[in-house]
């Protein structure tokens, strides 16, 4: 009880790996219970900017008590802009680690698409590396030729990369590289942009198989305590007694088929 | 040292409570604080029925702050009850509960409700800006609020607080207007309301367009609010409204508040309310105040 | 790219002027911006006579911004226009002169005066919450706001703009009351009314206890208000409060603003306002809006 | 018309002279200028503290286009604690120089008291420097001990110190000191805090000597625009119209007689 606080996690290294993206480790002791599909919540100093930045777990380091996140800066004057000057040794605030991550142990024994799509990219690596499976497909789209991760993705599976203009891998989005490749699955876990985990949903609809899918939404609190984060689910919630799930706590991770997207 | 408070017959540890919506059921934070060493836990609203509430985004940062428009989402009463009460009772501080409703009969039956539960005080939100949009809330009116603050005294068993929008002409009015239906304390303020506008994208920040600012811009307004509420009414005044420091909490003291909420900064650090109860301790042996009462509205 | 407004038949080469009282009467800030860049310049209030003000400390500092009570401190219209309005007519841009009065008839003193002198538009001050401190101001009540509209119209020669107060319960109430009394323009908002104690001194920051918030922290409520007038009414509105750069200007403006003032931000940066004129020009490029104009209001 | 800006000073050196008082030199175009008895306006980066800080000039070296200030941390999180962390080559906004500075040249040929308190000390440094006159007394006083700028001054004029606790010089203030030496003169340029101010004021009059003294109020604009800053004068003023004048733009300095205090 009252063990959990924000804490002043450490960066351990930082490096740009795409126009835009930015990988940095930090030594916190957030590594030690992290699952993948886990977020943190990061703190600007900025004393203007209060709320936390959710940023998914891209890589855990155990041993090392170490987590890396990899995240696109929106902005001048935003928060990501700041965490994107930070040097080896400062000081970062966070708290963590946060939400549900992936229930990855289901996938023993099964085919299985791990798919990711823009800045839902990251979270499906650690995803990748912790999941043991009889068929492990990487399917992730990117914008152009910048395809972070993809080394460290062609280490973990079958690579299969789609890019909307065409640089690279399948032209077109992940369903196009599914196709394109001819891929089958039983099952599909899932992040990036709505309309992408739309469409995902839908094929997992068709398919009938089972699919996770990683969400978004503007947060406030980032542990269940605000409301501010909900999606739409199917039924009735327990928790919520309506048809709302918190988003930060009850996800971010989500069976598709509970949840209205 | 003394940190007890009387609020209206309820004996708090110590002055500060949390801000309603902004700390769960509680339990949510009990990772990150020692709910016992909380005066009170106000919980977040809730209604006779379940509520969705809003469409998301719900919360949006600006400047200093933050604006939701979360539309008091709630299990309504049964399920809070059943499980959030029983939960709270667990920890050594008192319990307040935010009522909320759309109508005045939904309020009168989420406090006949309450009446035989085992908690400490009710809080009437009679102020929130996102219910109705188009409608101004019940609280906005000096008559709504004398009425309906005497009609839910009929029935409540608990002291009642009447919790005060600032977004009114005459803060005074509404306070008295409180004060004059019954109202055992009144507190204050709920969120101003405000709007954001994301120019790249063209549209409102908040699917709601307007919705409530809270943090630590909405401060100067409040001490104002809290000073003038102390000068017109007799009963004791909850004050909150930016309190993120122990400073910030003095100051509402010294306003004239018997006792203090925190809301929004908890999102910012969710240990804030430890670090403001003990800083207040450390000002009053500073400063040579025995009895944290002793402060209350000195600076006239 | 059409910078130009028309704001009630006046022509402003770019929306953007200057908040009353925080610019001087303009020379005080020429050394540091280009006055004939500027859309508009809107004088610090003036009354029928010299007033002295508030004593000090009328400024305080606040989180994200800043409380003053200068009591309309001015050196009364007969000065204002020997000295005042030549200085401005020698620059290429639109004066507006703010007026201030305790009473009605010390109103109508001013707007005769400046009758036949050569100002383009009048912005008048309904709204000071330092005078008359205890009393509501005028700009609280519509029914005082259309009356004193439609009786400075009488005999007003030039536009009329009305500055609102947002210490109000319904700002379009009174935007209302402004326009039915025949406003040219309105213009809001003007301070919140705020309170700041030193705790360790034990006192107010201001000598006035109450000041007038402004600065970054009021912009959300402002962008409500004027959201909210601009729906309302259907005169020009000129949107201020806590602009401190292009994004700021422009989120009013998409809300609902013809034109901006910029306020507090010339105290942190003397030539802001030269870059919000750019920053607007820079978003116009970038979004294709061709006329300033077409940007009014297209968030809704 | 239009050439004044905030502009980017740049830290040249820090130290702390005494306990929370620090002594910075910058370098600015301000410095050309600059005349004792001015002040600039320094800004904090701190986003959320708006507000400029005046803070006097204590030494001007224009070859180098130099400014020195010396001033008081003020508290925990205050802008003058964020400048106090300031190192060489950091960059620190400023407008200045700003106000009317000391006459100092009506001081030729006169026995003057040179008069500083507290933080008004810093002042009346370069203010010994620039003056020429018959007799240059500089009698300033402090809390204790640590009497910083003493060398400065001893280097300048005559130098008479008063401390609150007795430990250098004069027990007493700076009236206690010119009475201890039995000192004497014929005008007096001062700067301190209000009650000195007061006393300094009704010794000039008493002894009929011209005395100018530097107020201090807060302040916003610091440019005489906002009317934030004003002290009450004796006689009406011609620019205000009614009887204040204001600090930053037609002070700090005033002749004791025209103001109220
Ligand atoms: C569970 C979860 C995991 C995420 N994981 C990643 C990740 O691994 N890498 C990555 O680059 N981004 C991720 N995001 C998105 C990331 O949170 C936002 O891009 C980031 O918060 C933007 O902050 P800012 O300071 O750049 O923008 P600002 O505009 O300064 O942000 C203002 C406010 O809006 C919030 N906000 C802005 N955009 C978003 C958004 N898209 N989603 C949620 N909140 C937002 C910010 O948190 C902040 O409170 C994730 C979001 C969620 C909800
Ligand atoms: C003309 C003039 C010259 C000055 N010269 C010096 C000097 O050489 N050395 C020095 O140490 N101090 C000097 N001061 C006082 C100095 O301005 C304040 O100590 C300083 O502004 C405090 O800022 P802060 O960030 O420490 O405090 P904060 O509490 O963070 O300040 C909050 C606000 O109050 C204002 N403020 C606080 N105290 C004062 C004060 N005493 N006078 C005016 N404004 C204040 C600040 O400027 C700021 O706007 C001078 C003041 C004036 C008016
Ligand atoms: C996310 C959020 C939810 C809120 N929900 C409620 C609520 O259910 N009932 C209520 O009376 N006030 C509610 N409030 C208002 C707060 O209790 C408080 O009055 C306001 O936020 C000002 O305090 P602060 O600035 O410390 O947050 C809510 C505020 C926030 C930020
Ligand atoms: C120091 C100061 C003086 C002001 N004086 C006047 C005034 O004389 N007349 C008036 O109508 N508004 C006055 N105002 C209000 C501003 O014009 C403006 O409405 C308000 O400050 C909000 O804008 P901002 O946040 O950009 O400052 C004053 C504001 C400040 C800060
Ligand atoms: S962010 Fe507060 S409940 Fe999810
Ligand atoms: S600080 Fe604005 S007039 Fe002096």
């Amino acid at each position: 009880m009252a063990d959990k606080k924000k804490e002043q996690a450490m960066v351990v290294s930082q490096e740009q790996i795409a126009d835009g993206i930015f990988s940095m480790w930090i030594h916190t002791e957030a590594a030690q219970s992290a699952r993948p599909g886990q977020f943190i919540s990061m703190y600007t100093k900025d004393a203007t900017k209060l709320l936390p930045r959710p940023i998914s777990i891209c890589e855990i380091n155990k041993e090392d008590s170490r987590l890396r996140v990899v995240y696109r800066v929106t902005g001048e004057n935003t928060g990501t802009e700041e965490f994107s000057k930070l040097k080896t040794g400062d000081a970062i605030p966070i708290i963590g680690p946060l939400g549900n991550g992936f229930p990855f142990e289901a996938a023993e024994g099964k085919k299985v698409f791990l798919m990711g799509g823009g800045i839902g990219v990251p979270p499906i690596l650690e995803l990748a590396k912790q999941m043991k499976c009889d068929k492990k497909q990487i399917v992730v789209g990117y914008r152009d030729a910048q395809t972070f991760l993809k080394e460290e993705f062609e280490q973990n599976g079958e690579l299969y990369i789609s890019t909307e203009n065409g640089s690279v891998g399948t032209t077109g989005n992940v369903m196009d590289a599914i196709r394109e490749n001819g891929l089958e699955a039983d099952m599909i876990y899932a992040c990036g942009p709505t309309p992408m985990l739309r469409a995902i949903k839908q094929y997992a609809e068709e398919h009938k198989i089972v699919c996770y899918i990683s969400l978004e939404e503007r947060m406030a609190c980032g542990i269940g305590a605000c409301l501010g984060c909900v999606c739409k689910t199917k039924e009735k919630d327990a928790h919520s007694n309506v048809c709302n799930k918190r988003i930060c706590k009850d996800g971010p991770v989500f069976l598709a088929t509970e949840v209205e997207i | 040292m003394n940190m007890n408070v009387n609020i209206a017959g309820v004996k708090w540890k110590n002055p500060v409570t949390v801000a309603s919506g902004t700390f769960g059921s509680g339990e949510e934070f009990s990772e990150f604080v020692d709910l016992n060493k909380l005066g009170a836990i106000t919980t977040k609203g809730v209604a006779d029925v379940p509520w969705a509430g809003n469409p998301t985004p719900r919360v949006a940062e600006v400047y200093g702050g933050m604006m939701n428009a979360i539309g008091l989402q709630n299990p309504g009463i049964d399920l809070f009850c059943e499980r959030d009460i029983p939960y709270l009772q667990k920890y050594d501080t008192k319990i307040i509960v935010n009522v909320c409703g759309h109508a005045p009969e939904e309020y009168f039956r989420v406090v006949e409700r309450l009446a035989d539960e085992p908690i400490d005080m009710m809080e009437i939100n009679i102020s929130c800006p996102n219910v109705n949009a188009g409608f101004l809330a019940f609280g906005q009116d000096a008559k709504n609020v004398e009425k309906l603050t005497a009609d839910i005294k009929k029935i409540a068993k608990q002291p009642i607080i009447m919790k005060l929008t600032p977004n009114v002409t005459d803060i005074t009015e509404i306070a008295k207007a409180a004060e004059a239906g019954g109202a055992d304390a009144i507190s204050l303020i709920n969120t101003l309301t405000g709007m954001k506008i994301d120019i790249n994208r063209k549209t409102f920040a908040l699917a709601n367009k307007t919705g409530g600012v809270s943090g630590p811009i909405v401060k100067p307004v409040a001490v104002r609010m809290v000073y003038q509420a102390a000068h017109a009414v007799n009963i004791p005044i909850i004050g909150m409204g930016g309190i993120a420091s122990a400073e910030d909490a003095i100051e509402f003291i010294l306003a004239g508040a018997s006792a203090v909420s925190v809301g929004t900064a908890n999102f910012h650090n969710p240990a804030v309310t430890m670090e403001v109860i003990d800083g207040i301790e450390a000002y009053m042996k500073k400063n040579g105040f025995e009895n944290v009462a002793d402060m209350v509205g000195i600076v006239e």
